[in-house]
């Protein structure tokens, strides 16, 4: 394999693990033994970075899990090797603050708002489906994330399936409630990295993603800290930062057996939808996008 | 009856006009003469109420003159059609305001009298220099208005088509309009058709001479008094006409024994 | 007729009009299928070696067949004929406020003084920026949607049907001054037509930036259309879907643009311009 | 000076002109700032008596806040910067290929015949379609970042002066042929300068589609711009600075704009067109 | 020399002009008359190789003319300056392909003869309607062309600016230029300045007389010979000329006695 002189690693301001490490020059540090240079592109969305990893602008990318399997199953030789956060739940269904809609059946004949082909969309149709309601039940209206929450707030939809940080910021600023979240399809974010690059230098991303959970453990040995650096970092008001940093579980980084059952969940509903190739074989996906082996903390339990 | 005091015109620091003290009143029709650039058109745009004077007034009628005036036909020096308009409708143009069944009869009557019955659809870009001068002067024409402004109208025609264009103005004239003010560079032009001469020099446009035309009508070119103000008027248009020597060449051979 | 006249005749053209087939006419008619094919070509060659990593661009092969699927199951008709609705009223709305607007400006300088600068300031403010706000004032059905095209619609033509008015010839509004046109005249029978050329351009533009939007549009709740279509590709990484989207958008921006210059050139043949040979 | 005569020289503006001051400079120089002014205290008033949701739109002290900020702290520049390079870069390459194409289209049949078509095709297809191969081509670095902006800049500015050349008078071309110009020479020397006019309504869009798309080209990898500022703030749900993004993006634009028609204004003094009164 | 055999021109369905068998040889200035809209301009046009032939040939000095061919001069019936360029700019574009030293003082030179010395760096705009027709002109002199083609090119002009062009073209004339072709509607003009007049008829023109005008130089205009040719063409161009009756009524005042 030819020598590596740079790699490209992403951060997002909504995964503040990935701000420390930037901001300490973590990463770099780690790297450095093998002489090569960090360059940093923040993640916009998961969709977009799986663009910049299928485009080969980006080695490391920061991306939900759902969306790591969503892009290997259409051909984006990919694999998820580490959780920077994991969710008990999949994305929450929220209604407004007083809502009248009290239950999943009450939904019927409604407007939901939810980002298509994203997390929170296919959590809502899981919804759906297990509720025994169908996609013509309700009326799913696709709209960006904040514009979604924002939706909400105004009433001009009546449900909206969302994500961090809107999800806390719908809570703490007008009072939405979750209605349901399903805890089978738990899931979260984490780290994939480009196939070739995990083959050609295992070593270097090894030492990427120690960077990563360097800042990973200062965050929890520094909550509150870290908190206000979120808050200031993203831009969220402080409550929202802590609710979302709250929220996410950050204390168990490496894959385990058990998100295989899960991801298979969320690729069941993909194929119902069509998202994609009608003759994917999900568990061999599954199976192809999840690797255990990158990461191992020092002194976990395998 | 038009009435001009101290009238002036410049463009920025250009001064193309004036002062000039003017009165037009019963003359039917005025002829305008004076060299290339000498002001003549700008006296007519002011007058059609297209230029605002930069100092001194002027009035039409009794009323002050501060933008176009109802009633008053012009003639452009270019024929100003509008491209994407038939002759008919280029035409019609002069008498918009007029009601819907009146318009028809009108101009199909001028369009006759111009002789374009055969173009009357026809479309600017495909008449002749001379056509298009003379739907730009049906359009000035078709609304009988009170004053007619005509800046050179007849000069892109041949001998016949101008006379019989000179003779329907003639017609006009003593059946409605009052008013002509006529801008050519034909002498014998001005002293057949008109009452009064104005000589412009100029720029900036001064009044050399007005001269009042009493010969009898139909005018006689060939009269001895008919002759005796065109000499004037070349004269004064021609510097050092009658005596052979300052003269270009082709002007002395004119007046050659 | 001698062989020298038959000779000369035919140089000048006589003869060639009668008997010989034009080969211009064929060139005529072919020529804009030269470039697009001479791409496919060169697309097809890349996916068949495999100059261009197929993740990316996906074989023609791959978009033909997305296209046959949609067209033979039928359901693309429902997202075409959405979208066609959306980005016609748009458009329609759009254009006809531009127009409005555009003959005031451009006419009267008072009123150009007034609301002309305002404009050109929020020209440039992104349509996404716009979103929030859409929402709040018209909702997320599709008064929001079509005003958003009919937004982004509306500058083109505002700015070069206004131009075109203000760049009119002085010597023919004259004439419509001299005859005492009322302003409403003035604007209808003398300053429309002179810039219609422009105003044939800024609807060209109109329709093709109504098109551009409709993606915008139908990111904010739609669930129908073509834009809509092409993101849920594009949220799903599936480049095939992108690209017969991407084809549709071309061929739906052609045939309007190729409507809008049909009626240009009927409207328009009163202009002397020249037609320059090869 | 008469009594009569000063008061004939003061209706005909002999006199005005040099002892009163013109109340039309002032309203000249006013003019522009009313309706945004109107705006914002109509804004202004709907944030105070909540007529809106401030969740949409924050008050106008919030935003002026924001931008206080922004300047005070001096990060605005950084961003500013960086943006306004790549809107200029994006519409020198732009516009720069838009004339030369545009003058080889506008010019000749053959080419246009050839080129032209396809040209309206691509228009049409929204950019957010275009970024994947943005990517592949051009990477995430600033490179693809010009080029996105470039292709929108484009278009404008090509089918305006394309057309403008096109609808030129045959009257001035034959003069140039007369005297035997060559193709270049009667471009450069009667085409050009005819589409002028149009060219410039086509470098004001272009201008003004580069601002637009700044916020798309950000999406594309960047952490800086200040359309990088405006998709962060709506990201992180924070309205006061999506507003002033939007404010910031006005006044670029204006700027550009104000620019642009300076330049024109000066080249094409010698239009015959007629500055009309209010 | 030009030669035409069998020209036809047709613009779509309208039959402008022809067929034309027209051979001009050493006659250094030809003029040619006609009424309004009979194809003069349009024989122009096809000479200088801005309209393709419908059927027939032309060619000029043995070269047949597929397009406008080199060292021609036009002035055009209307001036078609460049609305962007001054006075002297304008004018350069008829030299545009010489050398740079030594196009600006053959410019001034030109614009000097035809009086506009005073306006050479005037926009089109600001100039009257005789300067703009001076300057299409001196475009047309500039270069020296082997053939010039002018369509009414004194038309807008006063008496004494007229002549000075008109001398400008003679002294031109003796000293390079071989051809002329001039369309006018002077008949005083063409017989002044011509070797041969050509009136045409239409449309669509052909050929109704053509008149060698063998009168020693500079012409007399007083002289009978003059008198017998202008008699014969007014006859031409009025019909009735001579009898007092068919005339219109200006016509008819000019004859009387
Ligand atoms: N482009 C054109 N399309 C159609 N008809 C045309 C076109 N150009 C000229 N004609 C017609 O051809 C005839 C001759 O026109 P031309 O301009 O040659 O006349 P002319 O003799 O120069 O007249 P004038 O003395 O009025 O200038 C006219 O009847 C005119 O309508
Ligand atoms: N808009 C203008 N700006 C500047 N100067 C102008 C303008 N219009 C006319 N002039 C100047 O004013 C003078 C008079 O022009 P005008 O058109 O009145 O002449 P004219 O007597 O009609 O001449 P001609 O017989 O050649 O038509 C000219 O010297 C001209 O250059
Ligand atoms: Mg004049
Ligand atoms: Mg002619």
């Amino acid at each position: 394999a030819e020598e590596l002189k740079q790699i490209t690693v992403a951060w997002s301001k909504i995964v503040p693990e990935t701000v420390l490490a930037k901001e300490r020059g973590w990463v770099e540090e780690a790297v450095a033994p093998y002489e090569v240079e960090v360059k940093w592109v923040e993640s916009l969305g998961s969709n977009k970075t799986v663009e910049f990893l299928r485009g080969e602008s980006l080695d490391v990318g920061t991306l939900s899990l759902a969306s790591a399997f969503l892009a290997r199953a259409n051909g984006t030789p990919i694999r998820y090797v580490y959780w920077t956060a994991r969710d008990a739940t999949g994305a929450p269904l929220l209604v407004a603050k007083d809502s009248e809609i009290t239950s999943y059946e009450d939904l019927k004949g409604k407007k939901i708002a939810a980002t298509p082909g994203t997390g929170p969309h296919v959590a809502l149709l899981a919804g759906l489906k297990k509720h025994g309601l169908s996609e013509t039940d309700v009326e799913v209206v696709s709209l960006p994330h904040s514009q979604g929450r924002l939706a909400l707030a105004t009433g001009r939809v009546d449900a909206w399936s969302g994500l961090e940080p809107d999800w806390s910021i719908a809570e703490i600023e007008t009072g939405a409630t979750v209605l349901y979240a399903d805890p089978e399809l738990a899931g979260g974010g984490g780290i994939a990295i480009r196939d070739d690059i995990l083959e050609d230098h295992p070593e270097i991303v090894a030492a990427v993603l120690s960077g990563y959970d360097r800042a990973r453990q200062y965050t929890l040995d520094n909550l509150d800290a870290s908190i206000e650096d979120f808050a200031k970092t993203s831009g969220v008001s402080l409550e929202v930062a802590a609710s979302v940093v709250r929220r996410n579980d950050i204390t168990r980084p490496a894959l385990i057996p058990e998100d295989r059952q899960a991801l298979i969940n969320w690729g069941n509903i993909y194929n119902d939808l069509g998202s994609i190739p009608a003759d994917t074989d999900v568990a061999a996906v599954v199976d192809a996008v999840l690797d255990y082996d990158v990461f191992r903390p020092e002194g976990s339990q395998r | 009856m038009i009435t001009t005091r101290h009238l002036v015109k410049e463009f920025g620091p250009f001064h193309a006009l004036g002062p000039l003290d003017l009165t037009i009143g019963t003359e039917q029709i005025v002829a305008v003469l004076g060299p290339s650039g000498c002001g003549k058109s700008t006296l007519l745009r002011l007058l059609a109420g297209l230029e605002t004077p930069s100092r001194g007034t002027m009035s039409l009628d009794g009323s002050a003159i501060e933008g176009p005036q109802e009633k008053i036909g012009v003639a452009f020096q270019d024929p100003r059609l509008m491209p994407w308009l038939t002759v008919r409708e280029n035409i019609a143009l002069g008498i918009w305001d007029w009601p819907r069944d009146r318009i028809g009869p009108a101009v199909e009557a001028v369009i006759a009298r111009v002789g374009l019955s055969r173009f009357s659809d026809a479309l600017p870009k495909s008449l002749s220099g001379g056509m298009a001068q003379r739907v730009g002067l049906a359009r000035a024409l078709v609304g009988n208005p009170r004053l007619l402004l005509l800046d050179e109208p007849f000069g892109a025609l041949d001998p016949l088509t101008r006379i019989r264009m000179q003779d329907h103005l003639l017609d006009l004239v003593d059946a409605s309009i009052p008013n002509v003010l006529l801008i050519t560079h034909d002498v014998d032009e001005a002293l057949v058709l008109s009452d009064r001469v104005i000589l412009l020099d100029g720029p900036p446009a001064r009044i050399r001479r007005d001269l009042r035309v009493d010969l009898p009508k139909p005018r006689n070119r060939t009269s001895p008094d008919f002759q005796e103000l065109k000499n004037l008027l070349l004269g004064d248009l021609l510097p050092g006409h009658g005596d052979p020597h300052p003269l270009p060449r082709t002007e002395r051979a004119h007046h050659a024994p | 007729m001698s062989l020298r006249e038959e000779a000369a005749a035919i140089r000048t053209g006589f003869l060639r009009d009668r008997k010989l087939p034009d080969p211009g006419v064929l060139w005529k008619g072919l020529a804009p299928f030269l470039l697009p094919l001479a791409i496919l070509a060169l697309w097809q060659s890349a996916s068949v070696w495999h100059w261009i990593n197929p993740l990316f661009l996906p074989s023609p092969l791959q978009v033909a067949e997305v296209l046959w699927r949609f067209f033979s199951e039928g359901t693309i008709w429902r997202h075409l004929g959405i979208s066609v609705q959306r980005v016609f009223l748009g458009f329609g709305y759009g254009v006809a406020v531009a127009v409005l607007l555009g003959a005031v400006t451009g006419y009267s300088a008072f009123w150009r003084r007034l609301i002309d600068p305002m404009i050109h300031g929020l020209r440039t403010i992104p349509g996404l920026a716009w979103i929030p706000m859409f929402i709040l004032w018209f909702g997320i059905d599709e008064t929001s949607k079509v005003a958003l095209i009919a937004k982004a619609a509306f500058f083109p033509t505002y700015l070069n049907f206004m131009s075109g008015i203000v760049n009119a010839d002085r010597r023919l509004i004259e004439v419509g001054q001299v005859y005492r046109m009322t302003n409403a005249q003035l604007v209808r029978r003398i300053l429309l037509p002179t810039a219609m050329p422009y105003l044939f351009v800024g609807l060209r533009q109109s329709m093709g930036v109504a098109w551009l939007v409709v993606v915008a549009a139908e990111m904010m709740g739609a669930s129908s259309g073509i834009g809509y279509l092409l993101l849920d590709g594009e949220m799903t990484g599936r480049p095939q879907i992108v690209v017969a989207c991407m084809i549709i958008f071309a061929l739906c921006g052609k045939a309007t643009d190729m409507a809008i210059t049909g009626i240009s050139r009927r409207l328009l043949s009163w202009q002397d311009t020249h037609e320059r040979a090869a």
